[in-house]
């Protein structure tokens, strides 16, 4: 397999141009045999649910449905998965043999992608707790014990999760990575074709043509990394077991029982809930406050009610943050209310 | 008495040759255990090589070995034939050898090379901007022997209009030493200023000249093997002996260790005036693998090789008077002169001075080195660049002085008496406006003018002149001839046949004196193995010239030589006798003489200065070897031309094109071409013709068609392919031809024949380029080639195609 | 670059005699097969070395893509049949002169007489810069030097362009389409039949090839309905030498002239853009119209509305316009 | 000496075991002249598949049948001038581009160059050394080209002439325009088209008188 594509340059010097598509083919292959190799072990091999030493939480004042994502998070983040959808589909299908015009709708995908992480930086930076997604020690503790279970382990304690497991975050960091260097090596890209940034010119910024193939090879990197990620991603998405999870980024909402099953309160601490434990966020970011304005849909489908963005709005204000699904539709639909709405959560690659 | 050969259609001896396929070619010959060599080329226009990874290459079955720089003569200025530091793309490395071509390309493949990239420049004008690269690591132009390297300054360029080429003036001190240089060549005659302050019209404009490859068909192979110290060299050269003498300085051999054989060369136009330097690869690479070596030149190697027209930038201001003529001419021209040389840019001046003969000139010249492929001589070098570009100016000046076209051109043509260029320099003869005149007529001048800006459906008529003027001879080689006891004249000729006929129709000078047929003549020639004569390089159209006149000298010995065996035999003095018709007769009583095989047979009997054993000492230690070789095989006559004279020799064309500009497409279709010219008597008609349009088509492919272009930024060539570099067709010249000769012989010379391959590209070229410039109703373009892109763009309004300075396109 | 390659390297050579032999070796070499018709793009390829071949399969003996017939609905050409017998047939003459025009303008007599039909559409760019090995889109590299602002593209595409700004060489293909030719590939899945206008991949698409053929795919016929048998034509290839320069811009037009009125056209111009385009805003200015020189001009330029042209084809808008106008014109203004 | 390094020399001195080695492995021995091309060693004998081709071929050249080893990849510019010594036929270009190498194949004039040999094996081929016939007398097309003072340097000669024989075939009558259009395949780069024009409408009379 070669992983790299050389060429000579117009002066017979050999330099790099792109990564090897035998690369996409691995990446096509890890992801299905990862999956494959999963959805083996879960069928047959997975060891019972682990104990936790806690049992199932059970925190007073719990709502029936808890509410994970925010709307401008689930927005944002099926926006985003609809460019990478396009981006990867439009890089990778070529290649595979399905073609059509995919140049200019892989760059329009690929502002795309930018504008959503763009605003996805700003917003955890500025609006949600961004240490959420960050791996701590109990993450990674938890992690070790998670592996330990998974290798058949039966003894091991597994602790219960924060609101972002570690596999969870993970992801994210994995995809945040490739992401950013694909969006960065991307926007350099395209100053080699015709875009709405000017016509192509391979001399501008006066980068030598062995650099550019470095450029190239790490945008390819990253897309066959995210290739990778995201065939896994979906697998999880769709598989029953995590349906729930899935639902949650559709819906928002999770039951309580998922929540109580699989979550540490201390770790997640849901607000209005009495929390057991000190909650782990650093100080000074995001104490649970309230903020879930446009609650969603009910949790059962079938009525898509929007919440209001009248009530439960308002920066510092500790009201619940979470109502009875489905909330009253009598309010106009407003997903945009949120000023100063401030959550613990990082809105998610989940 | 036979009729005089000079003035008739004689087939040339070799054309059966060529036309069966018998003729060879350098590349048509073998040789037991030949191997073949195939060349590494500079993949950069200029870089350094680092390191040679020549192991893998050298493992294959079937390779001989490389031959490096190393390996090859040294030369600190000048052009090795390999090289660790190429200047251009395309320049050879190194060579390899192999058992056949396909396993020396296999085994070039494998042979790594790392080069250092170092900096290039393209264009002339480019390397003399403030801190721009030069094409030399030693700079970019020399002055004297010293490498220098020249810039402007930011000032100069900015004080230049928009488009206009900068005419910085060189700093002098009081005492005339330079302070600032501007230009590496300065000469003015008369007052500059005073001429422009006499004028009533100032056109001024800057001017483009594209180089163009020479692409002589036949690529310039060689074939070299050594036998006993000697070396065998089959090789494309335009010279023979000239070729042997400059390849045993090259290699340090004793001339007579070095045998050449180029019986044909495939053409030439300047590009292996003495053979080439690549030459010396085959030569050397036999010595050292001890085995026959054939290097098959590429049409891509050619191209990079083989050398090319130097191209210029320029800019050229002329005073005209009310009356047609000029006053003023100022030239101020940046050459492009390749990597090893200075460019044509000296040739235009002098030219153009001789040309239109300003009242007042002034010419600053600069000698660009740039990283393109070597420039060398091409027919009519300098001067059918400057003739194309200023023709179109002359015109523009006719029309806005109101006057006919032609007076203004006969007007300012040049007299026998003129003086030109920067030393006064003089002619043996001039009948330009004769040529002028003669061409009006027999173009229908009047009645073609008639018709030009006439828009027949899309297609505007343009009618166009060419005054083309150069050099046309030379002086003092030696004829060598042997009149064999069978009566055959064997007439040796150290020249190239590069298909001018020059060894066959110089040869008439010596059997017209002898007064006999030619088919009693058998030239020898193409072998130096064959005992030729020293000559003057096949260049500079010096051939016709020099060797009627040397061909003359030799006829005459031999007259006297046989008059005197005649008078010896024969009773009364020489003076009494005379030649013709194969003998050797008393004019009192021609029943009384003898055959010419019975001369020789007692020429061989005489011994001493009759049969070769004796020679006069002025001849040149070539002949002589070549004379003592030949003593004792019959009646050896031996004469170098010491016929004299004074001034330089000049042909001229004059050509006038009739052409059909396509408004809507900007094609031009060339309807009809006279050209007439004065060289002299006219020794063979039909080839006259063949020369004069020949190089007129040359001209219009240089103005229409033909391509040299670069990428910019990499420095690398694209129209090195003929498909590419466009030279034309036989569709694109006109059918409509004709051509005369004023026909006056030039009195310095015996037989009064002068030269003509050089001018006749000037004025093919000036003939279109003014054509055009008609058919634009009189706008001047003023850079080469026309294509159809160009002229459309102008036609259509449109953004020029390209910038006005903009070279290599 | 400057690395001289000039022989060929050496290549398996099969001469199968039938077309389902030609496509069965071809499967079985795949990319690393070669299709020899005339050889006139192949031999440059192989002598350059950019292109070495496991296998080349010679189409020489393969009778069934020799020849011209005349069928019930209109004239079949062979995919092997060459140039000059394009050029020459007598019912083509007769009838489609438009295609013999175009097959007459193509490059040199040699040519004509060993180039064959399908090569002249299949043949690969001239783009100078991808001819001369340099990495480009087209070469699977990820540059286009030719649409540098810096770049020497005077013969380069002012529309269509997608990356690769290099032009489709072909003259016949504009004829082909003015004649709503149709193209019969044969693969080892069994025939398709495309238009011709559809035959030229857009390097949007696909931006190493000139064509929709995939390796283990030959192009077998050409197909001309009898719709525009006889019809009014106009062919015109502007080029800078007379022989063997590819065109700057060649246009092709077929109409159904009634009453004075254009009732029915196809038009199409190549050397404009990276396929052969098929001008359908000019056919629809122009039918229904009487032809005039306003008409001509508006269709010209609505022809090349969407143009963009690079540093040094500019020309090729006017001279696109142009050869419209004279199409126009051509059909009796 | 420069201070390049080179790496592989001083090369090994080839011995006269090791040149014949040489020649064996480019399968040249057959052939007294033949040691231009290597052949494909790997693919040889191991791939006798259906439809490839034999490398000894019979070619008719200039009305002869001539056994001859042909490589696959080799040109019939090469097989014509290195295996069969058939030199007339220049190489100008060997990329189509200039007419030097112009034959006849089955009647028609093509560029040598860019033609297998292979693909011709069964067709007639006439080369330069094929016009004259065998008691000297100059084919018509030659003998006009002799009247009318012929080429310059000649290297395009042979190829235009074959053209010219090409063109007196189909057109014996052509005027000068056709006659252009019928050599416009050919490049002469002494551009002695005036006079090649008129060879060309002399070897059509001398044609026509001769049939």
């Amino acid at each position: 397999m070669e992983l790299w594509r050389r060429a000579a340059n117009p002066w017979g010097q050999e330099v790099l141009i792109g990564i090897s598509w035998d690369l996409m083919w691995a990446a096509v292959f890890a992801g299905l045999a990862f999956t494959l190799a999963h959805a083996v072990w879960a069928k047959w091999l997975a060891p019972a649910a682990s104990t936790d030493a806690s049992g199932g939480s059970s925190v007073a004042g719990l709502p029936a449905q808890i509410l994970r994502h925010a709307l401008s998070e689930r927005v944002f983040h099926w926006v985003m998965s609809a460019a990478m959808l396009v981006l990867l589909v439009t890089a990778f299908a070529p290649v595979m043999g399905i073609q059509f015009p995919w140049v200019t709708i892989h760059w329009i995908a690929g502002l795309v992608l930018t504008a959503t992480i763009a605003y996805h930086i700003v917003h955890a930076t500025f609006w949600q707790d961004f240490w959420a997604m960050w791996v701590n020690g109990a993450d990674i503790k938890a992690g070790v014990a998670e592996l330990s279970h998974m290798l058949g382990r039966n003894g091991t304690e597994v602790p219960k999760a924060a609101k972002y497991p570690i596999d969870h975050k993970m992801f994210h960091h994995g995809a945040a990575v490739s992401g950013l260097v694909a969006i960065v090596t991307g926007i350099f890209m395209m100053l080699r074709i015709d875009t709405w940034l000017g016509a192509a010119n391979p001399y501008l910024l006066n980068i030598s043509d062995s650099s550019w193939g470095v450029v190239y090879v790490v945008h390819g990197i990253s897309g066959v990394a995210l290739f990778g990620l995201i065939i896994t991603h979906i697998y999880f998405a769709i598989r029953p077991d995590k349906w729930w999870i899935t639902k949650s980024m559709i819906y928002g909402f999770i039951g309580r029982d998922k929540y109580e099953e699989n979550f540490d309160p201390a770790r997640w601490v849901i607000p209005g809930a009495e929390p057991q434990q000190e909650e782990l966020v650093p100080a000074g970011v995001g104490s649970p406050v309230g903020g879930v304005d446009d609650a969603a849909a009910s949790a059962g489908g079938g009525d898509p009610a929007a919440g209001g963005g009248d009530g439960p709005a308002g920066g510092g204000d500790a009201t619940p943050v979470v109502e009875d699904a489905p909330a009253g539709g009598d309010d106009e639909e407003s997903g945009e209310s949120s000023s100063g709405e401030r959550t613990s959560e990082a809105g998610g690659l989940d | 008495m036979a009729e005089k050969l000079i003035g008739q259609d004689i087939a040339p001896d070799d054309l059966h040759a060529k036309i069966t396929g018998r003729a060879k070619y350098a590349e048509d010959f073998k040789a037991d255990g030949m191997v073949f060599a195939k060349l590494l080329a500079s993949p950069m226009p200029h870089c350094r090589v680092l390191r040679i990874d020549a192991s893998a290459a050298l493992a294959m079955d079937g390779v001989f070995g490389i031959l490096t720089a190393d390996e090859v003569p040294q030369s600190e200025f000048g052009e090795q034939c390999l090289t660790n530091e190429p200047l251009y793309e395309g320049e050879a490395v190194l060579a390899l050898a192999a058992v056949d071509e396909t396993t020396a390309a296999d085994a070039i493949e494998l042979i790594k090379v790392d080069f250092e990239p170092l900096p290039f420049v393209l264009s002339p004008l480019d390397s003399l901007r403030p801190g721009s690269p030069n094409a030399r690591l030693q700079g970019n132009t020399t002055v004297g022997r010293d490498w220098v390297s020249l810039k402007w300054t930011e000032e100069d360029f900015a004080n230049a209009p928009e488009g206009s080429m900068p005419m910085p003036d060189t700093v002098l001190d009081a005492d005339g030493e330079v302070i600032v240089r501007k230009a590496t060549t300065e000469w003015m005659v008369g007052d500059i200023e005073a001429g422009f302050a006499a004028a009533d019209l100032i056109l001024d404009e800057t001017i483009v000249h594209q180089s163009v490859t020479h692409h002589p068909m036949e690529p310039r192979t060689t074939m070299a093997y050594w036998q006993n110290g000697r070396l065998f060299i089959h090789t494309s050269t335009q010279s023979l002996v000239r070729t042997r003498a400059a390849v045993a300085s090259q290699l340090d051999l004793d001339i007579e260790d070095v045998v050449m054989i180029g019986e044909y060369c495939g053409g030439g136009f300047g590009s292996k005036i003495a053979g080439s330097t690549i030459q010396l690869v085959p030569a050397l690479f036999s010595r050292k693998i001890n085995r026959p070596v054939m290097l098959r030149i590429t049409r891509a190697e050619e191209t990079y090789l083989g050398r090319a027209r130097p191209g210029m930038q320029a800019r050229v201001r002329i005073g005209f008077r009310a009356d047609g003529r000029i006053t003023a001419l100022d030239f101020y021209a940046v050459g492009d002169g390749g990597p090893y040389a200075g460019g044509d840019q000296n040739a235009s001046a002098s030219t153009a001075s001789l040309t239109y003969t300003p009242l007042n000139m002034r010419y600053r010249g600069v000698a660009m080195r740039t990283n393109t492929p070597p420039k060398a001589a091409q027919r009519g070098p300098g001067g059918a660049q400057i003739i194309g570009m200023l023709e179109p100016l002359m015109d523009k000046a006719a029309r806005e002085l109101g006057i006919d076209r032609l007076a203004l051109r006969r007007l300012n043509a040049p007299e026998a008496n003129v003086e030109y260029g920067p030393r006064g320099s003089t002619l043996t003869s001039v009948f330009v406006r004769e040529a002028i005149d003669q061409g009006r007529e027999l173009f229908g001048w009047e009645e073609r003018i008639s018709r030009s800006g006439q828009l027949n459906g899309t297609k505007r008529t343009g009618i166009g002149v060419g005054v083309s003027p150069y050099t046309a001879g030379s002086r003092g080689f030696d004829g060598l001839l042997v009149i064999r006891p069978d009566g055959i004249v064997q007439i040796h000729q150290g020249l190239g046949n590069l298909g001018t006929n020059s060894n066959f129709d110089t040869a008439r000078a010596a059997a017209d004196v002898l007064g006999i047929e030619w088919d009693q003549v058998e030239v020898v020639f193409g072998d130096t193995s064959r005992h030729l004569p020293w000559s003057a390089v096949q260049a500079g159209s010096q051939t016709t010239h020099a060797h009627t006149r040397a061909n003359h000298a030799a006829g005459l010995d031999a007259k006297q030589k046989l008059q005197e065996i005649a008078a010896r035999d024969l009773g009364g003095r020489p003076e009494d006798y005379d030649t013709s018709d194969g003998r050797v007769y008393r004019r009192s009583n021609p029943s009384q003489g003898m055959t010419l095989g019975r001369a020789a047979t007692r020429a061989i009997q005489l011994g001493g200065r009759y049969s070769g054993e004796e020679f006069d000492d002025n001849l040149n230690d070539m002949t002589k070897a070549s004379v003592t070789a030949l003593a004792g095989q019959g009646l050896v006559a031996a004469a170098r031309d010491t016929f004299g004279g004074s001034g330089g020799l000049q042909s001229w064309v004059v050509g006038f094109a009739e052409v059909e500009l396509d408004i809507e497409t900007g094609k031009v279709d060339v309807i009809h071409y006279t050209a007439v010219t004065d060289c002299g008597v006219v020794v063979h008609p039909r080839g006259l013709g063949g020369q004069i349009f020949g190089g007129s088509f040359q001209g219009m492919g240089m103005a229409m068609s033909q391509k040299w272009v670069f990428d910019p930024v990499w420095g690398v060539s694209f129209a090195k392919r003929l498909y590419t570099a466009r030279p034309p067709g036989i569709l694109d010249v006109p059918i409509d031809v004709q051509w005369a000769a004023v026909g006056i012989p030039d009195p310095q010379t015996p037989v009064g024949a002068k030269g003509i391959g050089e001018p006749c590209v000037g004025a093919g070229s000036a003939a279109l380029t003014s054509a055009i410039a008609d058919a634009l109703e009189g706008k001047c373009l003023c850079r080469t080639p026309l294509s159809p892109d160009v002229l459309l763009s102008e036609l259509e309004g449109r953004e020029p195609a390209y910038g006005p300075l903009d070279l290599h396109v | 670059m400057a690395v001289i390659r000039d022989m060929i390297p050496a290549f398996e050579l099969f001469q199968p005699t039938s077309a389902d032999d030609a496509i069965e070796l071809l499967i079985r070499y795949g990319e690393d097969g070669w299709v020899l018709g005339g050889g006139m793009d192949s031999f440059d390829w192989w002598k350059e070395r950019i292109k070495r071949p496991t296998a080349v399969v010679d189409l020489v003996n393969v009778d069934e893509l020799h020849g011209i017939r005349t069928t019930a609905d209109g004239i079949e050409i062979g995919a092997m049949t060459t140039l000059t017998e394009v050029a020459t047939h007598p019912e083509l003459l007769a009838n489609y002169s438009v295609l013999t025009d175009a097959a007459s303008q193509i490059a040199t007599p040699q040519i004509r007489n060993r180039g064959t039909i399908a090569g002249n559409l299949i043949q690969d760019t001239r783009c100078w810069y991808y001819r001369g090995g340099w990495p480009c889109y087209r070469a699977g590299g990820n540059t286009c030097y030719a649409s540098a602002p810096t770049a020497m593209n005077r013969e380069h595409a002012i529309l269509g362009t997608s990356r690769c700004v290099a032009v489709s060489p072909s003259d016949s293909a504009p004829a082909l389409i003015a004649l709503d030719a149709q193209f019969v590939i044969k693969g080892s899945r069994g025939e398709r039949v495309v238009d011709a206008e559809d035959f030229f991949m857009r390097p949007s698409v696909d931006i190493e090839r000139m064509t929709i053929l995939k390796p283990g795919e030959l192009l077998t016929t050409i197909r001309i309905p009898s719709t525009w048998a006889g019809a009014t034509f106009y062919y015109e290839k502007i080029e800078d030498r007379k022989a063997w320069d590819f065109a700057l811009m060649t246009v092709a037009s077929a109409m159904r002239i009634n009453g004075g009125v254009i009732e029915d056209l196809r038009m199409a111009v190549n050397g404009a853009a990276p396929f052969p385009i098929r001008l359908e805003d000019s056919e629809r200015v122009l039918r229904g119209q009487t032809p005039s020189e306003e008409i001509g001009l508006r269709a010209g330029e609505v022809a090349i509305r969407d143009a963009q042209p690079l540093r040094h084809n500019d020309f090729k808008l006017p001279l696109m316009r142009n050869l419209i106008r004279r199409a126009v014109r051509g059909a009796g203004v | 000496m420069s201070d390049v390094e080179i790496i592989g020399t001083p090369e090994r001195t080839v011995s006269r075991r090791k040149f014949i080695m040489g020649v064996i492995a480019a399968g040249a021995t057959t052939s007294s002249v033949g040691y231009l091309f290597k052949g494909p060693q790997p693919l040889l004998g191991a791939l006798a598949v259906q439809g490839s081709v034999e490398r000894l071929i019979t070619l008719n050249v200039n009305g002869q049948q001539r056994r001859v080893d042909v490589l696959n990849q080799e040109t019939l510019a090469f097989t014509l001038r290195y295996k069969l010594g058939l030199t007339g036929t220049k190489l100008g270009c060997d990329r189509a581009e200039c007419g030097a190498c112009t034959v006849l194949i089955d009647g028609v004039n093509s560029y040598s160059c860019s033609v297998l040999t292979h693909t011709v094996r069964g067709s007639e081929i006439v080369t330069i050394e094929g016009l004259e016939a065998p008691d000297g007398t100059l084919h018509p097309v030659q003998q006009a080209v002799l009247d009318e003072g012929g080429f310059q340097c000649a290297f395009c000669a042979p190829g235009f002439i074959m053209s010219m024989v090409a063109m007196v075939e189909a057109n014996p009558n052509p005027t000068r325009e056709e006659a252009a259009q019928a050599l416009s395949g050919n490049l002469c780069r002494c551009a002695d088209y005036d006079k090649i024009l008129t060879s060309a409408m002399r070897a059509a009379e001398l044609s026509r008188q001769q049939a």
